[in-house]
């Protein structure tokens, strides 16, 4: 069944939870509300007629420009039976954004969202080990989002772009100029 | 055995043995001296650190383990504490007759017998099948 | 942890230069050229191009080089691929795990400084000279098997001219542990 | 079998012994983890209680990148990705932006990354199954095949100059067009390929007694659980599902090549076993063979046209976003691309198939002997480079 029979048919089961959706774009989605997203995603993989029983990939999008700046969770879903393929959306505010752990529905959530914790900080209550999953774990910050700004250092090392051969030179370093020593690293230096 | 005291034909007859070993432990020896003489040594706590593929070891390795590889030790020292009893007797046992034989074989079928048993009880199986699960 | 103490041996670092001490430093550092074992330590892209070095059309046992699994029996490190920054302190440690005399060849442009991820990787390290001391820098991405076997080339080059009962003048590098005091933890600047 | 001794009364109760279980980190470096992976494995004695995968040693930023360089500047790093395969990630981009934009490359330009994407699947499967056979303890195997894979390496560095990361699908077309005489010296490989490399690779190796018994019925991954964690390619063709985008969602006119899906059948043991997603890539090889076998032969039939033809000036997709899938050598590549309207994606999140693989890890890994965990961790043919991103 195509996008609008799914749109339909959501709309139908939950009315006002599903509050918009995109039918003509390249993937159609629709963007549900935060609180009732678990009802939707179980419907949607219990129910004969969708049975999307393999979410594809859940990412997080960043948008601090739209108004009012939100932070969105995308669900792609797609469906072994049907072989039909759906997407959920969730907006959620930028400030401490949090939305319920759909891992109870598809194993491969687990990873999902420990990344999209990971670097955008969305949090998903009822995940069952919600730790860092690509950064260390004393890392600050979530660097995936548009406001990140790169830290000088992370534990004695440089995390910010070292200056370039050029801008050293332009600020005046010696580089390459020489005296060139050409004796051999660790030949003596007394004529042997 | 010749008339001549005991000691002139040992040494004679266990030249080759003496020699042979004196060669082995020389060159061993002269192996270790040079190279812990020439090699250049740096000592620092993290070199000292276990290696556990470049990560922290976590918890200690003095654990208790299962009963079951003590088992297994005891079952290898017997089996070969019988090789070192079977090899001086295989290598004479074609001029000490056939009694000398034949107690061999006793010596052996009871060890069969011990094979069987710690077989029958599962001692053998590496990992049990009811840890498996 | 304190830092690496100096450099001790028996014979190491005794004599003054003569014939006989000249040609017992070149059989030494002959056998030690020709028989380097390089640590497995394969990160990225350039980990496959080590492997098709050690296979068979560049084969690496022609020079007496092998691989090995653990730092304890490797001379050489070759830090194939880009260092993270999660991934630096487990590479320092690695480092100064093994037995001296070692060495280090930086493989391909992320080891050397970075690379194609320096501008934006936030977790990338910034070259691995940062952690340890380089003694031969491989450039490329991924460098072709040869430019590698060039590299380890000039690495047997600078092992013959190593110092080990002759005394030692002043050396530079990680040269059977030739780096003065204390200098492998700041191993930037390199005294003259 | 319940051991046979289990009715005799047992003077002590092994169990009530209690034995502690030791932690095992099998790290970073790691010769068997086909890069930098951490497991860190609760072990009973020999068996794993517990196992919790910890990646991320290889993070390399490639999303933050992808929202700071252009479309074109983005693939030299989707090439990096999967670094073994990177024809395959490089087409899954392309392909997806131009869904995006509405381009249409010609049928020229589509039979050359058929072609190109099938010769790597070759490659790719053969580092997987010579790495697979280095862990699980026999050496030659991994010469003889990378010996192999380097004729088709010659083959890529004779078309677009580099070894192994090719920077060759464009948005819209390839970079250089196929040199003359390629087309010839791709049926020398195939042939030598399909008669010696491939029956040899089946006989010493695939249907090998030490091989078979070492791997039957080791980490056996039932469809559900496939399914549930989202594993994809040979990963899930292992365990049974047919499930192909090449001939489920033909993309790049996969729908004019007549091949078969590989699909795992447990003959020697139950079904989604290690044997099977090894053999399963095993026998891929010899189907995308088949497959650069007619588009040699389609090619032949074509006249060459301009591959640059469709390739934008600049690379400026409409605002909006859009999920390409594409079936790389280890699984379902996807890329869920959103655009401004700017010649930079506003956001690009791929959907590695070693990620999902990777994430299923703990629950095949229960109950298992801690050489299995090597040998399962080669069947499911990971690569760091993509898992971290």
């Amino acid at each position: 069944m195509d996008a609008e029979e799914i749109h339909h048919l959501l709309v139908q089961k939950f009315g006002d939870a599903i509050v918009a959706a995109t039918l003509d774009a390249a993937t159609p989605f629709a963007v549900v509300a935060a609180h009732r997203l678990l009802e939707v995603a179980a419907f949607c993989k219990h129910d004969h007629a969708l049975a999307f029983d393999n979410l594809m990939c859940l990412s997080g999008v960043d948008y601090p420009k739209e108004t009012p700046p939100r932070l969105e969770v995308v669900y792609h879903l797609f469906s072994h039976f049907h072989f039909q393929t759906f997407a959920l959306k969730v907006h959620l505010p930028r400030e401490n954004p949090s939305v319920a752990s759909v891992e109870s529905l598809w194993g491969v959530a687990n990873w999902h969202e420990r990344e999209a914790w990971d670097l955008f900080g969305i949090v998903f209550t009822g995940h069952s080990d919600l730790r860092r999953i690509l950064l260390p774990d004393d890392w600050q910050g979530h660097p995936l989002r548009k406001d990140w700004q790169d830290p000088d250092y992370y534990n004695g090392m440089h995390v910010k772009p070292t200056a370039q051969m050029m801008d050293r030179v332009l600020q005046g370093e010696r580089i390459g100029v020489g005296p060139f020593d050409f004796t051999p690293p660790n030949r003596d230096l007394e004529p042997s | 055995m010749s008339s001549a005291s005991p000691t002139a034909g040992f040494l004679a007859q266990h030249a080759s043995i003496l020699v042979f070993l004196a060669a082995v432990v020389g060159a061993l020896l002269f192996a270790l001296v040079l190279w812990a003489a020439l090699r250049p040594s740096r000592h620092s706590e993290e070199k000292l650190t276990t290696y556990e593929c470049g990560e922290d070891p976590v918890g200690g390795a003095w654990v208790q383990f299962n009963i079951r590889f003590y088992v297994f030790a005891l079952i290898f020292v017997v089996f070969d504490v019988e090789a070192v009893f079977l090899l001086p007797w295989a290598t004479v046992f074609r001029e000490i007759g056939l009694v000398a034989y034949l107690e061999g074989l006793v010596f052996i079928a009871i060890l069969v017998v011990a094979l069987a048993y710690v077989w029958r009880k599962g001692d053998l199986a590496w990992v049990r099948p009811e840890d498996q699960a | 942890m304190s830092g690496p103490g100096p450099v001790r041996g028996l014979l190491h670092d005794r004599f003054e230069d003569g014939l006989v001490v000249a040609s017992a430093d070149q059989l030494i550092n002959w056998s030690r050229k020709n028989s380097i074992w390089f640590m497995t330590f394969g990160l990225a892209c350039c980990a496959i191009e080590m492997m098709a070095t050690g296979a068979s059309r560049y084969d690496l046992d022609r020079f007496g080089i092998m691989p090995r699994g653990t730092p304890r029996q490797s001379d050489l490190m070759i830090v194939a691929g880009t260092v993270t920054l999660k991934m630096a302190t487990r590479v320092k440690r690695l480092y100064e795990q093994m037995a001296e005399p070692k060495y280090v060849l930086s493989m391909g442009s992320c080891a050397n400084n970075g690379g194609p991820y320096w501008r934006h990787g936030y977790h990338v390290l910034k070259g691995v000279d940062e952690v340890v001391p380089v003694d031969v820098y491989v450039p490329g991405c991924p460098p072709r098997p040869e430019a590698l076997l060039y590299g380890l080339l000039k690495l047997q080059e600078k092992i013959q001219e190593d110092r080990v009962l002759r005394k030692r003048a002043h050396t530079v590098g990680s040269l059977a542990g030739a780096t003065l005091d204390g200098a492998a933890d700041a191993p930037r600047e390199t005294k003259a | 079998m319940t051991s046979p001794a289990a009715g005799w009364a047992r003077d002590w109760d092994e169990d009530g012994l209690d034995t502690d279980e030791m932690v095992i980190n099998m790290g970073p470096q790691h010769p068997a983890t086909h890069g930098v992976l951490r497991l860190e494995l609760r072990t009973d004695g020999e068996v794993v209680r517990g196992a919790r995968p910890h990646i991320g040693y290889l993070h390399r930023c490639f999303e933050k990148h992808a929202e700071n360089v252009d479309y074109p500047g983005v693939m030299p790093y989707a090439d990096r990705m999967d670094y073994v395969a990177s024809m395959g990630n490089t087409l899954g981009f392309a392909l997806t932006v131009e869904q995006l934009m509405g381009i249409d490359p010609s049928p020229y330009v589509q039979t050359i990354r058929v072609l190109m994407a099938e010769l790597q699947r070759i490659a790719s499967h053969a580092v997987a199954v010579g790495t697979y056979t280095m862990d699980i303890g026999a050496f030659t195997p991994f010469l003889h095949l990378l010996r192999d894979r380097e004729k088709i390496l010659d083959l890529f560095e004779w078309t677009c100059g580099a070894r192994l990361l090719y920077n060759y699908n464009w948005v819209g077309g390839v970079s250089h067009d196929l040199p003359d005489g390629f087309i010839r010296a791709a049926r020398d490989f195939l042939r030598e390929f399909d008669s010696v490399t491939f029956p040899e690779l089946l006989d010493l190796i695939i249907h090998n007694k030490i091989f078979v018994k070492r791997l039957a019925n080791v980490g056996v991954c039932a469809p559900e659980l496939a399914i549930s964690y989202d594993l994809t390619g040979p990963n899930l063709r292992g365990s049974g599902v047919p499930r192909d985008l090449r001939k489920d969602a033909p993309y790049s006119s996969y729908q004019q090549y007549d091949f078969d899906v590989a699909v795992g059948v447990g003959q020697y043991g139950p079904v989604g076993s290690c044997f099977d997603r090894n053999w399963v890539r095993v026998v891929e090889m010899r189907e995308s063979s088949k497959i650069v076998h007619q588009a040699l032969d389609r090619l032949e039939a074509m006249e060459k046209a301009d591959v640059h033809e469709t390739v934008p000036k600049r690379v400026k997709p409409p605002k909006g976003e859009v999920y390409g899938r594409s079936e790389a050598p280890r699984g379902q590549l996807g890329f869920y691309l959103v655009s401004d309207g700017g010649i930079m994606p506003y956001r690009l999140k791929v959907k590695s198939p070693c990620f999902t693989a990777m994430s299923a890890f703990h629950h095949l890994a229960k109950g298992m002997m801690i050489a299995d965990v090597v040998a399962l961790i080669g069947s499911l043919d990971i690569v760091l480079g993509e898992i971290d991103r």
